[in-house]
């Protein structure tokens, strides 16, 4: 899994690829714990093409960091396989999803 | 233009309460669910893209529409979070608004509007912004705002918002949706104004149809029963005898008895709810009303054929002897035998051995001991009244839809009983 | 729980004794035949009978085939089942089975055994 | 599909992307061959998503056991495709309280998820191995 960070506006944009598993998930778990991603971040998960329980787990356990730090976290360009695995867990209830990234950071 | 459709999971409450177990948009009205009729009005819009998005579980509603196809149309799901404005909610689904004009039915259940009309320059000429609410359900223009070369058009067509909250509102608008069928795309055959009739439906001699009606899939209407005006009767439904249905909604799954009469009523499956006063009644009377439930699964046959198998043996079992002691007796099973031996036939019946060699066949497994025709025991041996054959076969369509296998053994047993007591002539 | 409470002979409002029988909770085929008995033995005293039905909360098709028997006795006894404070669900098993058309059904007890007294208007 | 496709691998959490991969390919080819209601890519998705999980919680059950395998099997009948994954790892409950995700719970998925996306689990243990046996049907009874 390939994983990159930008900035447009006040927004961090973390971008992934590949394939976000219980395989990869450590690499992005030790990824995030080296970085500074404080203030409003946007995880663009256009080029996911697929994520299971443990990547789900990952990205929730930043909602919840976010959340508790009060800053802004929203998801871009699910496809509908990792838009499949959110609906189930009805972790959707817990993410801000946006088709596109430019207007997410409106 | 496309169609965005936004599903408030805590709205309709009402619809949850009186229809349990259905998600509020599947439930249906003149035999349609409410979600097909707003994809009616998106096609005669003009709007073959339409998305869903809902702040709730959308499963039912992706089971059921997957995507779109069957109406021609490509819809597309995303989830937003209950406290989404409308500009949020526009942020989100900015790839599927790309530019275009978007009409958003927000918490609504149903738009009246006449698919004779047409709203598609309507729609677009008209600014964004609010178009039609009741204060529970909206209808509004975003996405681009088009420097229509249009004009505002002459008269606008017919659009509208209906009250809709209660039971009775419910109960009104399914009236007035049958009688303006013309506006609207019902299911079903209409090869007159007023009548729409699905398939497989099997209306017997003496059956009075007054119009208008709506009849679903899978109904059986038996003789002498009178439907309508103003009827609407759901999917695998049946009406038995010279029963009356007026004024009333028989929802899908739903058995009528004999000689009754629901009129201004709602009937699902045992429920009978009167939409006037409220009152709603379970009934615990089968053979008045009550569920049909669907055909028993692949798992259910096999179970049936091995307690078929398993009550057989015992019935071997048990009947061996005294077959093999009453036979010699017995001649040849003729009807009206005479003196000492027409007693020993018709002990030889009521002990129901006469069907003691179709056991081989339940092995076998080319035979059911218990069912509708062909069976050793029909179900309408179970049952004293039926006289003739048609009310034989009224008594298995009941006890077909309304069996599962362990069921089979009382009613086996009543069957034997039955023939004890010779109630049946010994056929 | 017996589905019949007391019943009382009232012979206030008129000149010929009218029986109001009670019926409270549920009325289904558990407990049918009290309301037989319960309703020859009243039958001897009166033929003009009130059923009471406000505290009557469920009913099923045999409670109701009871009140309908219960019916044919009294009218072949010379006199009149009347039935007063039906609730709207118990009215509509009624209404389902036509058996409403069988009586003259009141809104509470004291009209329907006014109902049976000769000088009123009817 | 004939005959019954069998692979066993190392209960080694690097090899999730080959058991869901053989996963997907098996339904892919199920799906087609029978030709099953409903979306062919939701069919493989939710295939390969559910043998991925039960692999991940085999090899995460495994911990320090030097030579655990974990083999999936595949078959298909009446009831549709079906997919068996067993480990040699202690004993385990497969069934799971949906995850409270109000309390933004980051593991417990795994086997919800599957409990979703598949038709009927049933969780067996023989000769001490755990057996996850796991079907999806061609046509679901439609609502």
């Amino acid at each position: 899994m390939k994983i990159s960070s930008k900035k447009l506006g006040d927004y961090t944009i973390l971008s992934l690829s590949g394939i976000l598993n219980a395989s990869s998930a450590p690499q992005l778990k030790s990824y995030l714990e080296e970085t500074d991603f404080s203030g409003s971040l946007i995880i663009d998960l256009e080029l996911v093409d697929f994520l299971d329980s443990s990547g789900l787990g990952i990205l929730v356990g930043i909602a919840r960091r976010k959340k508790a730090a009060n800053e802004i976290l929203k998801l871009a360009n699910l496809n509908d396989r990792v838009k499949k695995v959110f609906e189930i867990t009805q972790a959707y209830t817990l993410f801000d999803i946006y088709d596109e990234v430019n207007a997410a950071a409106e | 233009m496309k169609t965005l459709i936004i599903i408030r999971e805590n709205a309709h409450s009402w619809l949850r309460d009186t229809f349990p177990g259905q998600h509020p948009l599947l439930v249906r009205i003149c035999n349609k669910s409410f979600l097909e009729f707003l994809f009616d009005f998106s096609i005669i819009a003009g709007a073959r893209e339409v998305r869903i998005v809902s702040d709730g579980d959308m499963a039912e509603i992706r089971d059921f529409c997957h995507d779109g196809g069957r109406w021609g149309l490509n819809i597309s799901y995303a989830t937003i979070q209950k406290s989404d404005t409308i500009t949020q909610i526009n942020n989100k689904n900015r790839r599927f608004y790309a530019a275009e004009r978007i009409i958003v039915l927000d918490n609504l259940l149903f738009i009246e509007f006449n698919k004779n009309e047409s709203y598609t320059e309507y729609l677009a000429s008209s600014h964004v912004g609010m178009l039609l609410s009741n204060g529970q359900g909206s209808v509004y223009l975003d996405g681009a705002d088009q420097q229509s070369i249009l004009e505002q058009c002459g008269s606008s067509p017919h659009i509208s918002i209906p009250e809709l909250g209660s039971l009775p509102e419910y109960f009104r608008l399914s009236a007035e949706i049958l009688r303006q069928g013309s506006r609207y795309i019902l299911p079903g055959y209409s090869n007159e104004d007023g009548c729409y009739i699905g398939r497989n439906v099997v209306i017997h001699k003496g059956v009075e149809i007054k119009k208008p009606v709506i009849i679903g899939n899978n109904v059986q209407i038996m003789p002498g029963c009178v439907i309508g005006p103003e009827a609407v009767i759901g999917s695998t439904v049946i009406i038995d005898r010279e029963s009356l249905v007026t004024g009333s909604i028989v929802m899908h799954n739903t058995f009528v008895g004999e000689q009754l009469e629901v009129k201004n009523k709602i009937a699902s499956g045992n429920r009978l709810m009167d939409p006037a006063t409220g009152a709603s009644l379970q009934l615990v009377d089968a053979h008045l009303l009550s569920e049909i439930t669907s055909e028993g699964t692949v798992y259910e046959g096999i179970v049936r054929r091995l307690v078929h198998v398993l009550a057989a043996l015992l019935l071997f079992i048990a009947q061996l002897l005294p077959y093999l002691f009453l036979r010699p007796f017995v001649g040849e099973p003729v009807a009206g035998g005479t003196g000492h031996e027409h007693k020993t036939a018709q002990l030889f019946n009521r002990l129901s051995l006469d069907r003691f060699p179709q056991l081989f066949r339940v092995f076998s497994g080319s035979l059911r001991l218990i069912g509708s025709q062909p069976a050793v025991f029909r179900y309408a041996e179970t049952e004293e009244w039926p006289e003739n054959e048609m009310d034989a076969r009224i008594v298995e369509q009941f006890c077909t839809l309304h069996s599962h296998p362990f069921g089979d053994i009382p009613l086996l047993l009543k069957a034997l009983l039955n023939r004890k007591e010779s109630k049946i002539a010994a056929s | 729980m017996t589905p019949v409470r007391n019943y009382l002979i009232d012979t206030s409002f008129s000149s010929l004794p009218v029986a109001v029988l009670f019926l409270n909770g549920r009325l289904d085929a558990s407990n049918c035949s009290e309301v037989h008995s319960v309703f020859s033995e009243l039958l001897r005293q009166s033929t003009s009978i009130v059923l009471d039905c406000t505290e009557l909360e469920f009913l099923d098709s045999s409670g109701l085939g009871a009140i309908v028997s219960s019916l044919r006795k009294a009218i072949e006894a010379g006199g009149d089942l009347r039935l007063s404070g039906l609730s709207n669900n118990v009215a509509l098993l009624f209404e389902l089975t036509k058996a409403q058309r069988l009586f003259s059904i009141y809104n509470d007890s004291t009209a329907a055994v006014a109902s049976f007294n000769p000088l009123k208007p009817e | 599909m004939k005959h019954a496709i069998s692979v066993t691998l190392n209960a080694d959490i690097v090899y999730t992307r080959i058991a869901s991969q053989v996963a997907g390919a098996a339904a892919e080819v199920y799906a087609n061959e029978v030709g099953i209601t409903g979306n062919i890519a939701e069919f493989c998705h939710a295939f390969e998503l559910s043998v991925s999980e039960s692999f991940t919680n085999s090899v995460r059950h495994a911990n320090h056991q030097a030579d655990g395998d974990v083999t999936i099997n595949f078959f298909t009948d009446a009831n549709g495709l079906t997919a068996v994954v067993s480990d040699t790892n202690p004993e385990f409950n497969p069934v799971t309280p949906p995850p409270d995700v109000t309390l933004y719970p980051e593991g417990g998925y795994g086997l919800f998820i599957i409990h979703k996306l598949m038709d009927s689990i049933s969780y067996s243990r023989k000769k001490d191995r755990n057996i996850l046996t796991m079907t999806k049907s061609a046509h679901p009874p439609a609502i």
